[in-house]
C-alpha cells in the first residue's frame, strides 16, 4: 500500500497561506515524494478564510484526501474549520500566542511562531517560515531539503530574506524536534527516486504547450482561472518572441486571435464562462471563416459570476453547442496537469489542420492545482501545420481560392503575402474565393464542406482513455479534470469488491460515439460523475449514443470532487 | 507598378447607384496605386454594413468579418505580420456603434495601420436606424421622434490621442484620395472619416447639404496643438472642417514588442525544444549535499 | 378540394417587388381569401434579385406553394430564374418594351407598362401598379378591391399619389381585359367570407403579443430579422408609453433589458443569432439574478453573418445550452404567425412567474411571412405577474429576501420602492438576502432552488402539438416555423395513402420529454423535419428521451420548407 | 431621516485593511445622508471588480451585475422607475475597459443619473493587472515591460459632452462628500471619478503619490467652457486637478420620453384591451361599396 502524508496550511487571504503551501508542496517534491496540492480560496485579497492541501506520496498522486496529518493554522478559523478532517495522530502546528486549539482531538504543537522569528531574525513577519520548519521536522525529513527551497523561493528578494527565511524556518524545525519529538513522523521514503520531476500547475502545464506548439499570439483579458496563463506567458514568452496582449474585452481578445490566426500565426485566447459568452460570436467567425484559433475555458462555478474562485464542469453544452448558426468545432478537456501540456499542443494541431476553432475546457481546480509530472519531453512535440502553402508553392501559385472544395472539406491555407495570391474570407456565406454569396447551391456546398471537417476530426480523435477490466460491474464516466478523483475512487471501491472500469474523455467533440457504445456496453451499469448541477456528459451520451447512463453523481458547490466522496457515492449506487 | 485596373472589383458591385461609397472606393484605389502598393501587400478588415462590403470591391487580401470588430482583427493582424499595409474600413454603425470600445481603445494603442469609417450619419444595410452619428432630430424607424444627442468620433479621437485624425467626403475625390496616402503612410493609427451620402436612408445629410458645409483646414491651420484640434474637432453644423484636423508622432505600439524586431511573427520558426530552460525552472531539483 | 391562386412578383431590389406583393396580398385578403405571403430577398438595398409570393384560397394556407398561376415580372432575370414554376395556363406579366418572354412555357401577358403609366398619369413610375392592376384582372377580381387597397395604401403620401396610382392600376386592369380575356381566370370565392380579418406578418404579431402582454420597455439593436420588432414597437408604443431605445450593441440591450425588468417592468429584446452571442452573458445574468426578462431570436442562416436575409433553425442548441453555468430559462418556437402573438403573451407571464429568462426563437420566415389570420381577441390576453408583492403587502413588509427560499423555487418578487424594504440581489452567488456568499452549502442550496424552477415550468409546458390519428404509419416531428409546411405535407401524403401523425414543438424547453416519449411511441417510425443541418431537434429528443428518430428530413441552404418539398422526400422515406 | 448608521454595511467589508475604498464609502454615506435620501429611495447598481462590492457595504437597493455593464443596468432601471436616485459604482477596468463602449454612449445619452468610478489604475480583484488608466510603465504581470498608452477618461467625457465631469480622492473625504452630492444633485448624467489607492496592488499610485499631485481646481475655474475642460481634463502627472471639471445642462434623455411624462413606468397599469386600434389597423377591411 502506498505511503503518503497530507498538509494543510490555513489562514486569512494575504496572510501566506499559498506560500507556505506551495513551499511544503516543492520540498516534498525534493524529497523525491509525488506531490498534488491545492489551493481554496475566496474572491478577495485580504480576510475571510483560505486554505491549501498538500498531499505526497511515494506513489503517484492525482488527487487530493481529505484527512490531514499535519494542519498549519495561520488563525483560529482554521482549527474551528478544519480540525475535524485531522486523522488521529495528526497534528496541528498553530501560534500559542495567537491561536487556541484546546480540546481539539490531535496532536497539538503550539509554538510561538512569531516570538521565534522575531528572536531569530529581529522580524517578527518571518513566523510562516518558522510553521514550514516545524511541519518539515514533524514529517520526518531533514532540514536540508526545505533550506534548499527557501533558498530557491526567495532568490530573487536577496540574501537578506533569504537568510532570514532559512533561520526562522531552521527555528520551527529545531523547536519541533527538541519540544516534541514524539510527534516526529517516519518519514516516508521514495520508492523509485524520480528524477527530472517537475512541479507544476495545470495554467502553466498549458501554457507550457501552447508555447512549445509554437503559440506567437496570445491576447486574453484577466479572468480567474485562466488569468495566470495570460500572465506566464506574458512573462516568460518575452524571450521567446511571443507577443501577449490584454485587451479592452474578451471580444477584442477572440477577434484579435482570429485576426493572427488568419495573418498565419498561431494564436490563442483564453477566459472563463462569461467570458466565453461574449466571444461566441467569434467563435462562429472562426468557424465560418475557417480560421484557426485555440480557446481556453477555464469553467468556474456560474452561472453568470457566480463562485469566481471556484470550480465547475458546467460549459460542455455551452462549448459544444454555443455560437450562433452551425459550425465544425473541437471541444478537448484535459485530465491531469500533465494532459494539459499535450492537449494544448494537440488544439494548436488540429486548429490549423481542420481550419477551426479548438476549445480546451478546463476549470479552475486544474488550472491551480499542482502535481508533480515528469519532466516533457520536446523532442516529442510535433507540430503539425495541416496544408499550409509553403512559400515554394506560394510563389508559384496561379490564384487562389482560400474555400477551395476538397475531399476532406480542407482547403489548402495560404498565409497573406506569401507569394502574390490574394486571401480573401468573409463572415457572409461565400463562394471558393471567399466573396459573398446568396444562392441556395453554393450555400448549400459550403455549409457541407466545411461540417465535412468533423468527419476527419472524428476519424482521428482519440477514444476516451479507457481502463477496462475482465468483469468489471459497472463503468464510471467522466470528463477532464476528474480524472484523478475518479481513478482512485475505483481503486477504493475495488478494495471493498466492486470491479469497475474507467472511462474518461478528454476529446470529447466531435464526440467519438461508437467507442462509447461500445465501451458502455461492456458492464451492466454506468455511472457518469461530473462537477456540475444538471448532468451534461450524461445526456451528451444520450444523445450521441442512445444510451442512458444508469447513474449520476453530481457536485456543484464549487469544490472538486475527493476521492472518497465519489467511492462512498458509488457504495451507494452499488448497494 | 500596380495599376488602378489591379484594383479593379473582384465581385459585382452591390451598392445603390449614386451612393457615396463609389467615390471612396475611387480614392481608395487612386491612393493605393499612387503609394506603389500592390493588391498583395495590401490587407483589407471590414465588418458588416455597406461599407463592410467595400473590401470586396477591390482586389487586396480580404478579411471581412463581423459587425463591430474590424478594429480587434486589423490590430492583430498588423501585428502578426507588420510588413503588411492594413486598412480597416467600416461604417459608423460598426465603429462608433457596435465597436465603440475598439475604437477607443485602437487609437489609444496606436498600432500602426489606417481606420476609415465611411460616415453616412445612418445604418444603411438594416434599412436605416439612426446610428451613433446622426444629427438630433434625424427621424428613422427606430427613432421616430427623431435621434438624440450624436458621438463626435474625431472629438473622441483627439481625446484618445489618436495619432492621426482626418476628415473628408467622398465628392471630393482629390482630397480623399490624398487624405488616404497620408493616412497610410503615417506612422501610428490613422483614424480618417469620410462623409458618406447614403442616397437610400438618409434624405438629411445629403451631397448637397454635406457640399454646403464642408471647407478645407486653413493652410495655416496646426494640426499638432491638441487642444485647439479638439476645439476643431467639435466643429459641426453649419460648417465642417475636411483635412488632417490631429496628429502626432506617439511610440507605435508594435515597436516596442521585442518579438518583431528580428522578423514578422509569421516569418519566425516554431522551435519546441527551445523552450527546454522553462521545463528547468520548473523542474525540482534533487536536493544536492554540502553546497 | 381547396380552390386557390399564387402570384409571384420579381424583380431587382428597389424596384418595388415587396409593395406590389404587399398590395396583391392585401388585394386578396380583401376578396375573403385566407392569404399566405413571403418575400425572398437579398442584403443589398439596390439591384440583385428578390422576389415576392402569394397565395390566396379558400380555405386557410400556412404556407407557400412552388407552383404560380401569375407571375409578375418586373425584370429580365425574374423571367429566367422563375419561368419554369409557372403551372400550365399560367400568365406572366411584364413590360413588353423592357423585358423578352418570348419562348417561355406560359401564356405571355406583354403591357406596356412604362408607357401605359406615362400614358395615364403623365409619370411613368407608377408602372407597377399597372401591372397590380393586371394581375387583379387575370385573377378574374373586381377592380374596387384593389382600388380600395391602393387608397389605403398610399393614404399617407396624398391625392395626386392616390388618384395616379388607382388610374395607372386601371389602366392595367381594363388593358388585361380587352387585350387577354382569354386569361382571366374564374375568381375563386371565398367559402365562409371571414370578417375580422387581419393581414400581419410574424414579426408584427410577435411585437402585438409583446404590447398586449404589457412590455414597457424594449432595447433592441437592428438586427435581421427582428429589427421591424423593434421598428414597430418604436413607432406604435409611443401612443402606449412603451419605451423603445436603441442602445449602443446588443450586450447593453439585453443589460438594459435587465435593468428595467429588475426595477419592476416587462422588458424584452431582440435580435439574432450574432446578437444572441453576445447576449448569452447577459442570459445569465438575468438566470442567476432571477430577473424575468423576454429575449426574442430570429434565426437566419449562420454561423457568423451567414446570409443574413434568409431563413435557418440553427440556434436550438444555443438557445437551451448558451450562457455560462447552469440556470432555469425556457425556450419558446411560435409555429405559426397567430401563434407569435400568444407565444409573446405567453413568454412575458413566464418570465416573471418564474423569474428567469425566456427565449422565443422566430426566423427569417416567420418573421417576414404575411398571414390572414382571425383579429385577436385581447379580452382573452391574461397577464400573469406571478409573486409581485402588492404595494399594500409592500407597505406591511418587515425585512424582504429577494432570493427567499420556498418549495417551488420561486421568491416572492419586490420592486424597488415599493414600500421600504431593500431589494438586493448579485450576479455573484448569493444567499437568501441577495449578498456574496462563498460557501458550499449555501452555494448548493441557491443552485437547487433556481434550477427547482425547471420543474414548475415543466409541469405547466404545453406538450407538443399533436395530430394524431388512428392507424397513422409514422410521425412528422417539427418545431416553431415549418408547421405550416409540414402539416401541409402531412396532408399530401396522406393523399397518397400514407397515414401520418403531427407532432409540431412550441414549447421545447424544458423539454416535454413524457409526453413526447408517448407521441413518438405511437408510430414506428418517426422523421424530424428540421430548417438546419445538423438536425438539433432530432438529437435534443435522443437527449431526452432515448428515442433516436428513424429519419430525419433537413434543409440548411437559407430558404423555407415548401409542403411540396416535405412531401417529396417523406414519400422517399416512405418507399 | 436616514442617519449615517442606516447606511451601514449590509455584510462584512471585504476590502484589504487601509484601501481607498473604505474613504470612498464613508463619504458615500455621508453624502447620502446629507441629502435627506433614504435607503430605499437609492439604487446602487454596480459590475465586478472590487469596487463592484461597494454597493454590498451600504443599505439601499442593489443589483450587483455583471463585470463592465453597469451602465446599462443602471440606465434602464431609471429610466422604468424614474423616481429611484440611482448610482452607478465600478473600477476602472470594470468602466473603462470592458464597459468602454457603454461609457462614451452613456455620457451621450444623458439619462440622469449618477457614475462613479474607483480608479485604482490597477485590476485589483484579478490581483494586479494594467488597466486602462495604469500609468505608462507600470509593470504587472500582463505587462512585464510597462503598460502602455492610458485612456483620459475625463478627457473622453468632455468629448462626449458628459454633463457633469467631476474628479475626487478618497482620502479627502469632505471633498468627495461634497462631489457625491453635487453629482446625484446634478441633472443629467454626472460622471464622478475617484482616484483610489489600492495599498495591495498598486504601489506606484499610492496615498502620498496621488497626495503630492492632487490641487483643488481654483476658485474662478470656468467649468462651463467645454474647450478649457478638455485641455484641464487631459492634465495628468505631476499635477492632477480635483474638483468640477465640466458641466453643461443638456436635456435629459427621459425627459423627452413622452411615456414617463405621466408616472414612471413602473406605476403604469397593463391593459391589453387598449391595443384594439393597433389590430384594428392591421384588418383587412371588407370592400365597402359605393364609397
Ligand atoms: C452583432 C450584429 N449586430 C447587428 C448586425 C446587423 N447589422 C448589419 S449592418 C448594421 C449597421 C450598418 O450600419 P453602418 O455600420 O453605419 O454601415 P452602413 O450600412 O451604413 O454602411 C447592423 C446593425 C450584425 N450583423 N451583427
Ligand atoms: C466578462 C468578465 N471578464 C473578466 C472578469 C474578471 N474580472 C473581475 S474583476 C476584473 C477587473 C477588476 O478591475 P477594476 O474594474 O479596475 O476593479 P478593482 O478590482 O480594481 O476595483 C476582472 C477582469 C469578469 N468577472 N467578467
Ligand atoms: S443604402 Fe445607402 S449606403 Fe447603402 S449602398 Fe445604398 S446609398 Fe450606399
Ligand atoms: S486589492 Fe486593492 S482595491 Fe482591492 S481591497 Fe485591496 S487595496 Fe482595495
Ligand atoms: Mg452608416
Ligand atoms: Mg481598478
Amino acid at each position: 500500500m502506498p505511503a503518503e502524508i497530507n498538509l494543510m496550511v490555513g489562514g486569512e487571504a494575504g496572510q501566506g497561506v499559498q506560500t507556505i503551501g506551495f513551499i511544503l508542496a516543492k520540498t516534498l517534491s525534493r524529497a523525491g515524494l509525488f506531490v498534488f496540492a491545492d489551493q481554496d480560496y475566496e474572491s478577495r485579497i485580504r480576510g475571510g478564510h483560505n486554505f491549501y492541501r498538500v498531499r505526497a506520496s511515494d506513489s503517484e498522486v492525482q488527487a487530493l484526501t481529505e484527512e490531514m496529518d499535519i494542519l498549519i493554522a495561520i488563525d483560529q478559523n482554521t482549527i474551528e474549520f478544519h480540525h475535524s478532517e485531522i486523522r488521529e495522530q495528526g497534528v496541528i502546528i498553530f501560534d500559542q500566542d495567537k491561536v487556541r486549539a484546546e480540546g481539539k482531538k490531535a496532536n497539538l504543537l503550539g509554538i510561538p511562531l512569531e516570538r521565534l522569528s522575531q528572536e531569530k531574525t529581529s522580524n517578527k513577519l518571518m513566523a510562516n517560515s518558522v510553521a514550514i520548519g516545524a511541519a518539515i521536522a514533524v514529517g520526518g525529513y531533514e532540514f536540508a531539503l526545505l533550506e534548499q527551497t527557501l533558498k530557491e523561493h526567495f532568490a530573487h528578494l536577496g540574501k537578506d530574506i533569504i537568510d532570514g527565511n532559512v533561520k526562522a524556518a531552521r527555528a520551527g524545525y529545531d523547536h519541533a524536534r527538541q519540544q516534541s519529538p514524539g510527534l516526529v513522523r517516519p518519514r516516508i521514503k521514495a520508492l523509485n527516486q524520480a528524477t527530472d520531476m517537475m512541479l507544476l500547475n495545470g495554467n502553466e502545464s498549458l501554457a507550457l504547450g501552447a508555447m512549445a506548439a509554437g503559440c506567437k499570439f496570445m491576447a486574453g483579458y484577466p479572468m480567474t482561472p485562466t488569468t495566470s496563463i495570460i500572465e506566464y506567458m506574458a512573462d516568460k514568452g518575452r524571450k521567446f518572441n511571443i507577443v501577449v496582449i490584454q485587451p479592452e474585452d474578451e471580444i477584442a481578445a477572440i477577434n484579435m486571435a482570429v485576426g493572427a490566426g488568419f495573418a498565419g500565426v498561431r494564436a490563442m485566447t483564453a477566459t472563463s464562462g462569461d467570458g466565453f459568452a461574449l466571444m461566441t460570436e467569434g467563435y462562429g467567425l472562426a468557424g465560418m471563416t475557417e480560421t484557426p484559433v485555440v480557446i481556453v475555458l477555464g469553467q468556474r462555478s456560474g452561472p453568470a459570476v457566480g463562485l469566481p474562485t471556484r470550480t465547475e464542469q458546467g460549459e460542455l453544452g455551452f462549448a459544444i453547442y454555443g455560437g450562433s448558426g452551425e459550425f465544425p468545432r473541437a471541444v478537448l478537456a484535459p485530465c491531469t496537469i500533465e494532459d494539459a501540456f499535450h492537449t494544448a499542443v494537440r488544439a494548436f494541431n488540429l486548429a490549423e489542420k481542420y481550419q477551426i476553432p479548438v476549445v480546451i475546457l478546463t476549470d479552475e481546480y486544474l488550472a491551480t492545482s499542482y502535481q508533480t509530472v515528469k519532466k516533457f519531453d520536446l523532442s516529442q512535440v510535433k507540430i503539425d501545420r495541416g496544408q499550409l502553402i509553403s512559400d515554394e508553392e506560394a510563389s508559384r501559385l496561379n490564384g487562389y481560392k482560400r474555400h477551395q472544395f476538397t475531399e476532406s472539406g480542407i482547403s489548402p491555407r495560404l498565409m497573406p503575402m506569401r507569394g502574390k495570391a490574394l486571401v480573401v474570407t468573409d463572415s457572409d456565406e461565400h463562394d471558393e474565393t471567399g466573396h459573398t454569396i446568396d444562392d441556395a447551391v453554393m450555400r448549400n456546398r459550403m455549409m457541407l464542406k466545411r461540417l465535412k471537417k468533423s468527419d476527419g476530426l472524428n476519424s482521428e480523435f482519440a477514444k476516451p482513455r479507457l481502463y477496462l477490466k475482465p468483469d468489471a460491474e459497472m463503468t464510471l464516466v467522466g470528463w477532464g479534470s476528474s480524472f484523478g478523483a475518479i481513478n482512485e475512487a475505483a481503486q477504493m471501491v475495488e478494495k471493498e469488491g466492486l470491479r469497475v472500469n474507467v472511462m474518461q474523455f478528454n476529446e470529447i467533440w466531435p464526440f467519438p460515439a461508437q467507442a462509447v457504445t461500445s465501451a458502455l456496453s461492456s458492464t451492466k451499469r454506468s455511472v457518469v460523475i461530473e462537477n456540475n448541477a444538471t448532468g451534461q456528459l450524461r445526456r451528451l451520451i444520450r444523445a450521441e449514443t442512445g444510451i442512458l447512463a444508469s447513474g449520476g453523481i453530481l457536485k456543484f458547490d464549487g469544490r472538486p470532487f475527493s476521492p472518497k466522496q465519489i467511492a462512498t457515492q458509488l457504495s451507494k449506487e452499488a448497494a | 507598378m500596380a495599376s488602378l485596373t489591379d484594383y479593379g472589383p473582384a465581385m459585382e458591385i452591390q451598392w445603390c447607384p449614386g451612393c457615396g461609397n463609389f467615390g471612396i472606393l475611387t480614392a481608395m484605389r487612386r491612393a493605393l496605386v499612387a503609394l506603389g502598393l500592390e493588391p498583395h501587400q495590401v490587407l483589407m478588415v471590414s465588418g458588416i454594413g455597406q461599407a463592410g462590403k467595400f473590401p470586396h470591391y477591390l482586389h487586396s487580401h480580404v478579411f471581412n468579418g463581423l459587425h463591430g470588430r474590424t478594429l480587434p482583427v486589423a490590430t492583430a493582424a498588423k501585428i502578426a505580420n507588420h510588413e503588411l499595409t492594413v486598412i480597416a474600413v467600416g461604417g459608423d454603425g460598426d465603429g462608433y456603434g457596435e465597436g465603440g470600445n475598439h475604437f477607443i481603445n485602437a487609437m489609444t494603442r496606436n498600432v500602426n495601420f489606417t481606420y476609415m469609417v465611411h460616415n453616412n450619419q445612418v445604418y444603411a444595410l438594416t434599412k436605416g436606424q439612426a446610428s451613433p452619428t446622426s444629427d438630433p432630430g434625424f427621424v428613422t424607424k427606430t427613432t421616430p421622434e427623431g435621434a438624440w444627442a450624436p458621438l463626435r468620433p474625431l472629438a473622441l479621437a483627439v481625446a484618445c490621442d489618436c495619432s492621426f485624425v482626418a476628415r473628408s467626403f467622398s465628392a471630393d475625390i482629390d482630397h480623399l484620395a490624398n487624405i488616404i496616402q497620408l493616412g497610410i503612410q503615417h506612422k501610428g493609427f490613422a483614424f480618417i472619416e469620410v462623409l458618406q451620402p447614403c442616397v437610400s436612408f438618409n434624405h438629411v445629410n445629403t451631397y448637397e447639404w454635406y457640399q454646403k458645409r464642408v471647407y478645407k483646414l486653413e493652410k495655416d491651420y496646426d494640426p499638432t496643438n491638441r487642444v485647439a484640434a479638439f476645439s476643431k474637432a467639435l466643429e459641426w453644423g453649419e460648417r465642417i472642417p475636411l483635412g488632417v484636423v490631429y496628429r502626432n508622432d506617439r511610440p507605435v505600439y508594435e515597436e516596442q514588442l521585442g518579438a518583431l524586431r528580428t522578423s514578422p511573427l509569421v516569418k519566425q520558426g516554431l522551435d519546441p525544444q527551445q523552450f527546454e530552460e522553462l521545463l528547468e525552472e520548473l523542474t525540482v531539483q534533487p536536493l544536492k549535499p554540502h553546497r
